[in-house]
């Protein structure tokens, strides 16, 4: 086998090291009868070129240059080159978790400079290395809830992610964990009067999302008010992590929970991206999770430590803040090196790409269908309301125009009827808009939408 | 000094650097966007309230300082590239690179979670050939493919455990946990609402069944075991202790983070385990990328199947595959989406790879490595437990504890002889631990000069110990104050701070 | 412009530190009439995305997937994954020429191994760092062998690479060397007698190509004889390094220049390839390019450094061996991981899969058409001549079959008449064999080649 | 040792690592092979006496080995990713990572040279698109891109002068070359059949156009010039230099080595140049290597355009590319296939990377960061010439000598600052030469640091001499004995040699 480093001889001369006649004697302590003594039933052993080969046919039968008209949680945004360039360094990738920092002081670095980024950027004061994702992150941030008020129960706004909110679900439910939804209302925001009702003195936290599931930008501060009010935490999760480039950061929460695969990470079917829990910095022995901070050696010089882990498993057990112990750092690592490409300007000029997209999206499905909720802001997703069912303006956009459309909502809200929540980026190009919104609609003929700007002349090389 | 015993490894220049937001000057950048398509927006009519004031205060760098920052940090990391990284229990193989290729293939990484399933057979295969394939390992029935991690399989796991256990009437009370277990498997216990029992190990590092027998009651839902243990021994009487427990109603868990003993000459569902983890990033060659992603498949026989997590790819006659999402027994999803698929795509490519005569090499490697390792150490340094290991093998510091070292001392001290060191001090049952993995990636020359290197420690701290209280003294930085750091955090870099 | 890493205010700052008011005043040694005062009428700045989409057209327009049948001094092999994954490191493709030995023992040592790699394939003595490729590689170890005999005229294969031939010329006609050509016969070897016929006291080399153009395996011990006989020296040139893995090294030559693009290097329309020319060491102090050689450091350690440098240009200006300065370091490079990948028993049977595909291809087309040369062995190459147009069947392949056909040989060989140099590797699937050998004479009806072996069965992954 | 100056570097543990030979054993491997889908032959049937009797002794590694022996090695390696790389005259500035992303796109990286033209549209629009792109840069009228580097293309260039002159009736004799030229000018215009004229400099570091009056005749081919010149200066009367030249049916050829002081600045074609090489892995950001693959486009103008090297791409009406190689005048190839095409993306990529404004910006970078070196370092080096220079500067070691201290010393003790050297000892009109390119990549901290580092040596020439005379000490190895390597040259392993 090819990535074994030993040859025949050198296991003979180990064997005799050791003192076995065979390799079998070293199995011997277990059971005879559980030995297995067939091979596998799994396919033989593969050249390079046949596992390249097979995995390029999934990835063709998965087929790729789609535009993505779709968001959802993954969100298909530029991946600038040096992200992969970097994190293939061996250094970063095959490293384990820093448990030795004078070995592992470029993991420990850059994860305080991420956490250092995610406050910036959330208004939070401290930040975590990194959660499962935004799904188990904002389980988790609600756990934390309760361990710092005491209290035992959530309430979880209706808006927020349907899959995070059943992630959440099996979180909560075993551990007697009472959770309540809070309705949205007509412009997609929670409904402040249900949700003032709907707290009681059990309510550990609120839960709600921002932007939420349809893109609406929820009104955190007065949310927040409501929540402190009745002696709550305020919980934000945040699916769409470059919303932060121009959206007002979620300050007035306690513990935001943000995905971070927006920030360079491949949307790759789901997986990995990075969570992360930020927070106040008089709750941080409640967070979760590995933190990094700064000491000095021997000699005063600066450097980094894995710190405050009498939080974790690995001391506290069954008294841990989390089980949570492998994490996504390398993910982190790529959230932080897209944060350092873009930096302060340019996360706010892409974020205003997103938002133009966004509108203009918005205006030409919106000449052919109904788009909801308006009247409240939204960041770069929008739900629109067809005659046709979802679905199947979603077929037939895959398969006429190579565009993947937005996501039904019919399954998570029936009571939106025949609704969807569609996404642009930086990436969505006005012709594939122009081209969903000639099919979301095909009776109402071809989109007649005035060409305000003229597509940006791209100089043709040639 | 006195270092002429260290051959592996030499010191070099070391490119120094700062945080990357000391690098920042308003106006550097390293982007350039597309010009817009489409008409511009003003930002405040469109967000009004809800537009941000202050931009964040990322750093303002170019492309060859980001470059050069992440490069020179990089450089200050240890890594399997560079050698044996013995972390017990982490199992620290080499991540083979076709890996890397075929997860990044374009319509691999650029496929869509929600993009409609016809246009996802591809991903929706892999993560069948690879269920299939991990349930054929484990000898299980089914798999959920889901949890992002170890410690997330163990969670769902004992989900899994508690559904059933109620669906039979009774979730029960307590989960036992061998004192040996790893801090992952009481914390999963807690979280799902379960309290902890501990579980004592006889003298010979195995569970005690006579422990068991009067511990198993009507109130344990289960045992939490990991087979190998985590001192590498596997646990003879396993078809014992699955009989008490199933005999009492009870299931037993294992934890698979040692799987990679066992791949290829013993499945956990032929020895009478319930419900399990396997770490695709110990023992299926995902890389560990300094702290994950991981992805931690939990397998389990066929009355548990019922409860897994949601969807669950299915293939209809035709081969087409879908999500199957109607399964009213399911404790639920555990995470968006279907976890971390690209770990999926890197953990088939390495069975792929290696085929079942590889797996088996791999295997009978891994135990040889530990085997050789232990062989060669045993009398310089203590071994609590005479029983036959596998793939690990623990120490103690019992001999050099007398000098005044411990442990964490002579792990320092590997790092100057070019090692990353061992597990330090766990498992808890073992005496100042030194848990040592080779894995089976370990050329015979690697073996030799880590046995040298220990040995050579072992006299150091006869001769002179204070070589070994001062180590590391061959790196950038000595020994870090990690009291320091607790006791007044500093967790984030502010510009008028501390420099 | 995103690669300078300057603020606005550094630049100010660092003029004043200068003294001068303005960037233009450090222009000023340019005389003002050739000071450009326009931009430069090139496209204007692109996004990182936009290049990469540009460059994905224009892959696109190449297309890709296509069987190659083809080889010419250009060969389809598999590259293993890692070479590119190790030279991606800017340890190794960032660092210039190893100058300074103390901070480029990597690629120093990288080098040695390469030399020893080189040596222990072509049998000679001694091998550089490498030359641009195997065609200039062929020119200067020509001219090499005029400086060693004193001698001024050199002789030519007809059957070496036609391109190599053409390179040859243009190196040797403004320096007054005059090149001759020999034959080759019936069975596509060297005319012995008209060799014999061809030398003079004046001839300094004869340079044969073995496999040469028509994929034919030279008698080099027979060549070498006359050859010697006559006081010349003999030059082999290797387009098909692979070859070695099965073929007798050319250890009766006294040069071989080698062209490496086989080990491990991408098609890559032409380039970058890697040369390097071995030899006997009794002539190690004419060999052009860079040698590496081993030495002790002031502590007795080993290590590498740049050697015999007084050859080179920048120590002997116009007596140098040769101009070359810089030259293939990365693709040689390529090549040393290449060698480790396969390791001696692997290039032996990789080099045996090339002989089956291309014996199958033989037989498979040359039951359709005729394939000139038998009677010398071959390795993964064969002529074969077909009654239609070359040019006719290749476009009818491509457009059919996406297979890219043999090279026509009407352009360098019209003797030949429609005659095409085919190439199979261990990348050419049996299906596209047969594929192309129903297309070379349709006329012939459908391949009736008896399926000998079954297509190995690759077991299904799913 | 007193290294309390030294702020970019520490020392750190680097990996030691043998020859991959020295890593080998029968039977490990780092391969598999698919499974053959023809007939498998016999060897000895189809060869004959053409059959290879002994395996070539290449090493039996696995992949694992291969990794870290190459990340190992690596390690040992200073690259412009690591810091400054001031190596005058070498233009090491960064490489973007876009550029390494395109060339190796499958239609790119995996297209044959003798795929036809109709499935090649996109390779020749890249030639194309970056010969439009040069010539435009440069002002010449027609360019060849087939030269794999710049001594090749000054091989190509003035082949392209002997062709021309020969076509007027006179090839001529001789080639004009100022002392302060690369060895490789000399070099190749003796490869062309041209004998070598040395032409002084005068006492500004320019030509001498005395000088050159008198030396030029109908015996002189042309000049080799490199504008600016390897002093930086850029040749004031560079029209009167042509003038006098083409008067006398000369030529003046450009060396284009230090065309980073120019781009979108001053174009050769406008000052009186006939032809001229580029360097892509200079100018244009194609990455060295460590010593290659590089790329030498010849440029000129419409005099010299029938001679060029054949196959030239050209455009047909409807945009449709093909190969032309029905050139009667041609000097014929110098390279096999198309050149090294790979750096042809990677330049054409910079240049849309960087747009006019872009390429101007650049140039200044790099002619401002020169002059600030050299502003900050006059004075503590001696400056031979008062002439302002370009994109760098050469200092001489004058002052040091004095203290027994030369350029070759400096050079050594800058590697335990944490810095490559600059080009030492060239040109050769400056004694003891210290050739300094920081190019438009250095930040001004890595600059700062320089000057510090540059300042702080100068002092120690005077306090402690035998600190720079010991340099390099903290690097893997000490200086190495470059004459012991000469005299009795090993230039390969062998199994029984030296270890
Ligand atoms: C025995 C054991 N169980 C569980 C875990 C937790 O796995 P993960 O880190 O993937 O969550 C570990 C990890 O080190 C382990 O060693
Ligand atoms: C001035 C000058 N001319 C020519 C060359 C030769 O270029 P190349 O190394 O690309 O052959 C160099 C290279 O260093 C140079 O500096």
């Amino acid at each position: 086998m090819r990535y074994l480093p030993k040859s025949p001889a050198e296991r003979e001369h180990m064997l005799r090291e050791i003192g076995v006649g065979s390799i079998d004697e070293l199995f011997a302590p277990i059971p005879a009868q559980f030995r297995l003594t067939r091979d596998l039933s799994i396919p033989r052993q593969m050249a390079e070129s046949e596992i390249v080969d097979w995995f390029r046919a999934r990835a063709a039968e998965n087929g790729s240059g789609y535009d993505i008209l779709l968001g959802a949680g993954a969100y298909n945004h530029y991946r600038p080159v040096v992200i992969d360039s970097l994190i293939s360094r061996g250094e970063w990738f095959t490293a384990y978790t820093p448990y030795q920092p004078e070995i592992a002081q470029g993991t420990l670095q850059a994860i305080f400079e991420f956490q250092t980024m995610v406050c910036e950027l959330t208004g939070m004061e401290v930040a975590n290395a990194s959660m499962y994702d935004g799904s188990t992150g904002a389980a988790e941030a609600v756990m934390m809830a309760i361990r710092i008020t005491g209290r035992n129960s959530a309430i979880i706004a209706r808006s927020v992610h349907p899959e995070y909110r059943e992630v959440i679900a099996t979180y909560a439910k075993y551990q007697g964990l009472p959770l309540t939804e809070v309705a949205f209302t007509d412009n997609g925001r929670v409904d402040l009067a249900a949700l003032d009702a709907a707290i009681t003195p059990q309510t550990a936290c609120v839960l709600i999302q921002s932007p939420n599931f349809f893109g609406t930008i929820e009104d955190v501060a007065a949310i927040a008010e409501v929540v402190h009010a009745k002696g709550a935490l305020l919980v934000v999760s945040i699916a769409e992590a470059l919303s932060l480039g121009i959206v007002r950061p979620p300050s007035e929460a306690d513990i935001v929970s943000l995905e971070a695969q927006s920030f360079g990470v491949p949307l790759s079917y789901g997986g990995p991206y990075a969570g992360v829990i930020a927070t106040r910095e008089k709750f941080v022995r409640q967070i979760p999770g590995r933190l990094v901070g700064q000491t000095t050696d021997r000699n005063g010089k600066r450097g980094f430590v894995l710190t405050l882990s009498t939080r974790e498993q690995h001391i506290r057990r069954e008294k841990a803040t989390s089980n949570i112990c492998t994490n996504q750092a390398l993910i982190a690592l790529m959230a932080n090196i897209y944060m350092d490409v873009y930096g302060r300007d340019g996360i706010k000029e892409l974020a205003m790409q997103n938002l133009a997209k966004a509108a203009y999206a918005r205006k030409a499905l919106g000449a052919k269908a109904k788009v909801l909720f308006d009247g409240a802001p939204r960041f770069n997703e929008f739900v629109l309301q067809t005659e046709e069912d979802s679905y199947e303006i979603s077929h037939r956009l895959a398969a006429k125009n190579r565009i993947i459309g937005g996501f039904p909502l019919r399954k998570f809200y029936p009571e939106l009827g025949n609704a969807a929540v569609w996404c642009a980026t930086e990436l969505t190009s006005r012709a594939a808009i122009d081209a969903a919104a000639n099919e979301v609609n095909p009776a109402a003929g071809s989109n007649a939408l005035p060409a305000e700007a003229p597509a940006a002349a791209i100089s043709e090389v040639k | 000094m006195s270092n002429k015993d260290i051959r592996k490894v030499t010191t070099h220049i070391s490119q120094n650097e700062g945080l990357i937001f000391e690098h920042s000057s308003p106006g550097k950048k390293a982007y350039r966007l597309r010009e817009l398509d489409v008409p511009e927006v003003n930002s405040a009519d469109e967000l009004g309230a809800a537009l941000r004031q202050e931009s964040a205060a990322l750093p303002e760098v170019s492309e060859i300082e980001i470059i050069r920052h992440f490069t020179r940090l990089s450089t200050w990391n240890y890594a399997v590239d560079h050698g044996m990284y013995p972390l017990g229990s982490c199992t620290m193989k080499y991540n083979p690179r076709v890996n890397e290729v075929v997860a990044r293939l374009d319509g691999i990484a650029g496929a869509h979670p929600y993009q409609s399933e016809q246009i996802s057979q591809g991903a929706l295969r892999i993560m069948k050939a690879l269920a299939d394939q991990l349930i054929e390992i484990t000898g299980m029935d089914a798999i959920t493919l889901q949890p992002a991690a170890g410690a997330h399989g163990e969670l769902t796991g004992i989900l899994l455990m508690r559904a059933y256990l109620e669906s039979k009437g009774n979730a029960r009370k307590k989960v036992l946990i061998p004192d040996s277990a790893h801090g992952t498997n009481p914390a999963t216990a807690a979280m799902v609402g379960y309290e902890v029992e501990n579980l004592r190990s006889n003298e010979n590092g195995m569970v005690d069944l006579a422990a068991l027998e009067a511990q198993m009651n009507e109130d344990v839902a289960g045992l939490m075991l990991t087979n190998p243990n985590t001192l590498g021994i596997f646990e003879q009487q396993i078809a014992q202790i699955a009989e008490i427990l199933h005999r009492r109603g009870g299931l037993l868990y294992m934890d698979g983070a040692n799987m990679n003993a066992l791949v290829a000459k013993a499945r956990p569902g032929d020895f009478g385990v319930d419900v399990m983890h396997l770490n695709l990033h110990k023992t299926f060659s995902t890389p560990h990328g300094g702290g994950g992603p991981g992805s931690g498949p939990v397998a389990c026989k066929k009355h548990l199947e019922p409860f897994l997590p949601k969807p669950i790819v299915v293939e209809s006659a035709e081969g087409k595959l879908r999500l199957d999402y109607d399964r009213p027994q399911s404790i639920g999803r555990v995470r968006a989406f279907f976890g971390n698929f690209g770990m999926h795509v890197r953990a088939l490519a390495y069975i792929m790879a290696n085929g079942p005569d590889g797996l088996r090499q791999t295997t009978e490697d891994a135990v040889l490595n530990a085997n050789y390792l232990r062989k060669k150490l045993e009398g310089t340094f203590d071994l609590q437990y005479a029983t036959p290991t596998m793939h690990e093998v623990v120490f103690s510091d019992k001999l050099q504890t007398k000098l005044g070292i411990k442990t964490g001392d002579i792990a320092k001290r590997l790092i100057d002889y070019g090692f990353h060191p061992y597990t330090v001090s766990f498992p808890m049952v073992v005496h100042g631990a030194l848990m040592i993995e080779p894995t089976e990636s370990e050329p015979l020359e690697e073996l030799d000069l880590f046995v040298d290197a220990m040995k050579s420690i072992a006299q150091e701290a006869i001769d002179s110990p204070e070589l070994i209280k001062d180590a590391p003294q061959s790196t950038r930085l000595s020994r870090l104050d990690e009291t320091a750091a607790a006791r007044k955090p500093i967790l984030r870099w502010s510009a008028n701070g501390q420099k």
